[in-house]
């Protein structure tokens, strides 16, 4: 309230006094600049001025801006995680015991040539043993085996553009023509598995996110619904005394970008924290399995966009409160005028 | 630069404001409409102002007839209309000075020429020393005169005001009578709502009187304008 | 606006005059629950008449409150799963060959009746077989073993209580002091990575509960605030005419209460409707992993807690917005007085 | 009733809007507050409803010095005042008869009860008709008598009236200033803010006068209390 622009504004420019030439067009869309630049002062001001309900406001938004947000990091992380899932979709071949280790050298050289196949490795039957031995705990019972009952093995992954159901169908059966190959493997259930999580995945991202956008645009058009309610009066003067639409609009406008970008901010150091307050366990978890999961955190350029999507939405939320809300006040209803 | 013709305000089926009231008010003139509680005279004024829209009759505003203005067109009108209201309708979150600077803010003044008038108003209305305290802060009769400097402050061609005196003290009222009075000189029509007879009298200017939402007294027959719009 | 209790009121009961005798300490409790009857009505008919926006609070507390139950739920579904993970950290014990399958059965018979054994499967030596067989895809290669190489085997779930990673270990060195019995094998892997998941999950689930409890008492302390300060009048002539602060504060009480009523209704569709949405997925991906992992749905129970908690909260926002600023509103400021 | 020590009211350091005002007002009796604009009358009745607190002396209210008076019983002494407010101070969103019921619903009156009293009040008043109205749909004049329903509804000890006439013509104005004075006729306490000299001078009853804050006419010396409290 002790807050006085005007002050400054009286104080004669001389600068400006020298122009007297200026054509009235350009001293009007001078002065429309200038109102513009004072409104977004003054509404910043007046948030600036309640610090504590402007914070509850921003975190209210920041909230429903940073979930939507982590979820999208989340499957961002997830998608990573998948594609290693995938190549766990591996072909094993195995040859004939008649097979000679040379002649298997040279079939492993044919299939890894061949344009679907990412990486082959070639088990041959003696380090089989030795890994069953060790795996299997049977150490014993196997020394009683007189011969080595395994045969050698192609671990073989299809490179991803192949990884589809139908064209890892394609490989195997590729594979099992060739001569010396006794049988194929394939655990095609982990792409139907993955498949069907990826699904469930997406449909819950889906359903909190079209939750959780329009908790923001709910949030915003509420605050400023109740922020014109408890405005009427200074929008009944301004329509009094001859202000347009659009003039009164503005004040509106710009408080719900000021929310946005409160609430965008407020948005991206939630999100920051909580990243930083996961990535422990995280990495511990991913350790424990091996995998080269990690959370993606958000970059620059997306903190930006997060914030200027905020501001946007902040100004539409207003826009759409103002244009149901501003038309019922009309200067009608003025008290015994 | 007002006329009514045959105009008729009714607020619901049992409230009638207004019965075929004809009246015509020249450029330049100063006029008064005096009537009971409840006669009338703040419906009057919003229909001059839009605020309301006649159930049947037409008013003429400056040449043009308001029943048919389109809505956004009704700012511009407002524009060229200074009012004083009943009850102020100052806001209390901001200075007496931005207060009386929103007529000159919503015409996209400049600030150096808008501060310039403020402090003129201002000045007219003996509140120059009082533009940085919020209207709270002000005596009724204070906030009262800085709704008079916002209603002259853009120098508006029709001055209505209803009930300008109605807290202020019999010196202040006549001060403020005079006031008006000039701006009638230099060529602006004033029309005041008033109960104050004393003070009406006293100037001996063309008197509306309504009674019941019928003008009695000070109106003119239905064709027989003055003329000099 | 339209609505006028008044003409209620005002008809002269002939009831109550009959009772003329009636201590003033009665009347004036009975005025005080006509009066808290009078504004719960009256804070209810005032969300009443503004639908789309009372719609809106609703919703976005509705949003608020959902997603930390649908978190809990879900905990709880995952729990359950946990339950069948853990079961299959199983204790598997391998004979000596030379161990006959009665002496394993007897092995077997005291090894289940110990308190820390919740079942026991005996696979004996030809089942392993035929079962590796099947499984490695060896099918040839075993023809050629002249003697089944394969143990019998013990497959042993520890009872819930013995299932931490000690008194596993404890089961482990129990069962290897027992006769005929070469090796012991058990996978303790499981249990870590239970346990990082578990915490993982955990302060998933806990920073968003603590994000969202904050937003609901944020939603209903910043929507009481603005609605305090659109009735800042009513306030101010109440003050004036000698109403007490308990007075003042009933309304705005209710207000949240009500506010708490709708937004705990609006979660609770939420929830069904989001359970409904993601039943199919996930009862197929459940499916697929042969689990018997099912999302829990809110009891009848559940539900009203819910809805009470809900309304609780409601309260206490507005009271916290209410003591906050109620003071702040005093007559001294009243217009021209 | 009511008794001014050697108050002093200071806004700011440089607003002083009471100095050293002292008098002494008995039960029953009627008086006239009078003054220029911004002289310091809705001060010196904002004092007595401790809506302010003085900066310098003591402000007594039946019997009770105010000054030391804790927060919470100021509702109870609020209930023992009647107040018509300058501007009114009417809440439009709930009906003319909900408006007026407020001071009887703070005190828990019973609806029966109170639908009477009501009813009795707007009759005097000459608003019967109205009170299913919301008051935005009256004209400013009803809305003052509207105010001064609610002021005269719980039929307190003391009544004081800030403008009460302002926007009301002649005629109501001597209806509203006769019942004022019914009501000192049986033991109520009225004190009267106004400019209307005229309608004053034609009462003749005591009346005070401040002038930039100091008691010129009508006060009383530090001790010289008429007594009889
Ligand atoms: N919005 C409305 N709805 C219904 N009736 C209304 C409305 N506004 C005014 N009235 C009625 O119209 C009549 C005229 O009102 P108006 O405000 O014009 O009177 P007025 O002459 O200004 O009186 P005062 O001197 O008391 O201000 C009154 O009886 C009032 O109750
Ligand atoms: N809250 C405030 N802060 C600062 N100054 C104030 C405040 N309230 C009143 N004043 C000043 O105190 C002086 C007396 O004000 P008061 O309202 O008592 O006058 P009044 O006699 O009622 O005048 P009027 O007849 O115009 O209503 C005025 O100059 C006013 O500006
Ligand atoms: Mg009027
Ligand atoms: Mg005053």
């Amino acid at each position: 309230m002790a807050a006085d622009p005007s002050s400054k504004r009286r104080k004669p420019d001389p600068a400006r006094g020298a122009k007297v030439s200026r054509s009235p067009w350009r001293e009007q869309a001078e002065s429309y600049f200038t109102h513009h630049r004072k409104v977004a002062r003054d509404s910043a001001g007046r948030m600036w001025r309640t610090p504590v309900a402007s914070l509850m406001t921003w975190t209210v938004m920041g909230v429903a801006l940073a979930l939507p947000v982590a979820l999208l990091l989340l499957l961002t992380s997830l998608q990573g995680v998948s594609a290693g899932w995938e190549s766990s979709a591996r072909v094993t071949a195995y040859m004939k015991l008649s097979a000679s280790l040379e002649q298997t050298r040279a079939l492993a050289d044919e299939i890894e040539s061949d344009g679907r196949v990412a990486e082959l490795e070639l088990v041959d039957r003696d380090r089989a043993l030795a890994e069953f031995r060790a795996s299997s705990g049977l150490d014993d019972a196997l020394d009683y085996l007189e011969e080595n009952p395994l045969p050698h093995t192609l671990l073989i992954t299809p490179k991803e553009s192949a990884r589809s159901a139908d064209g890892v169908a394609a490989l195997v059966t590729f594979i099992e023509g060739m001569d010396g190959v006794e049988q194929v493997q394939v655990d095609l259930g982990w792409l139907q598995r993955l498949n069907a999580m990826t699904d469930l995945l997406a449909r819950a991202v889906w359903a909190l996110a079209i939750l959780l956008a329009a908790a923001v645009v709910l949030v915003i058009g509420n605050t400023v619904r109740l922020s014109i309610e408890s405005r009427r009066d200074e929008i009944l003067v301004a329509k009094l005394v001859g202000g347009t639409d659009g003039f009164v609009r503005r004040p509106f406008l710009y408080t719900g970008a000021w929310f946005g970008l409160g609430g965008g901010v407020v948005a991206w150091v939630l999100l920051q924290l909580s990243l930083w307050w996961l990535s422990g366990p995280v990495t511990r978890l991913a350790e424990l399995y091996r995998s080269d999961f990690s959370l993606s955190s958000l970059s620059v350029d997306g903190a930006l966009a997060l914030i200027i999507a905020a501001m946007l939405l902040g100004w539409l939320g207003a826009w759409v409160a103002v244009k149901r809300h501003l038309d019922d006040i009309e200067p009608g209803e003025i008290a015994g005028g | 630069m007002i006329e009514f013709r045959q105009v008729t305000k009714r607020y619901d089926s049992e409230h009638t404001a207004l019965r075929q009231v004809n009246f015509h008010l020249d450029r330049g003139e100063l006029a008064f409409l005096t009537g009971h509680s409840g006669a009338g005279k703040s419906t009057l004024l919003k229909l001059v102002m839009v605020m309301e829209r006649p159930s049947a009759g037409e008013v003429v505003v400056g040449g043009q007839v308001l029943n048919s203005l389109p809505r956004r067109q009704i700012p511009y009108i407002r524009r060229h209309i200074g009012v004083v209201f009943q009850n102020h309708q100052l806001l209390f979150d901001r200075t007496v000075f931005d207060n009386v600077a929103m007529p000159l803010e919503v015409m996209g003044a400049s600030p150096r020429d808008s501060g310039r008038r403020v402090r003129a108003a201002l000045d007219k209305v003996g509140l120059l020393s009082k533009e940085k305290m919020n209207p709270l802060q002000l005596s009724g009769g204070e906030q009262q005169r800085v709704g008079i400097a916002r209603a002259v402050v853009n120098k508006p061609p029709l001055l209505l005001a209803d009930e300008p005196t109605g807290n202020l003290d019999p010196k202040l009222s006549a001060d403020i009578m005079n006031l008006f009075a000039q701006f009638s000189q230099v060529g602006v029509t004033v029309l005041i709502a008033s109960h104050d007879l004393a003070l009406i009298n006293e100037m001996g200017r063309r008197t509306l009187t309504l009674d019941q939402g019928n003008l009695i007294t000070g109106g003119t027959s239905l064709h027989g304008g003055v003329g000099g719009r």
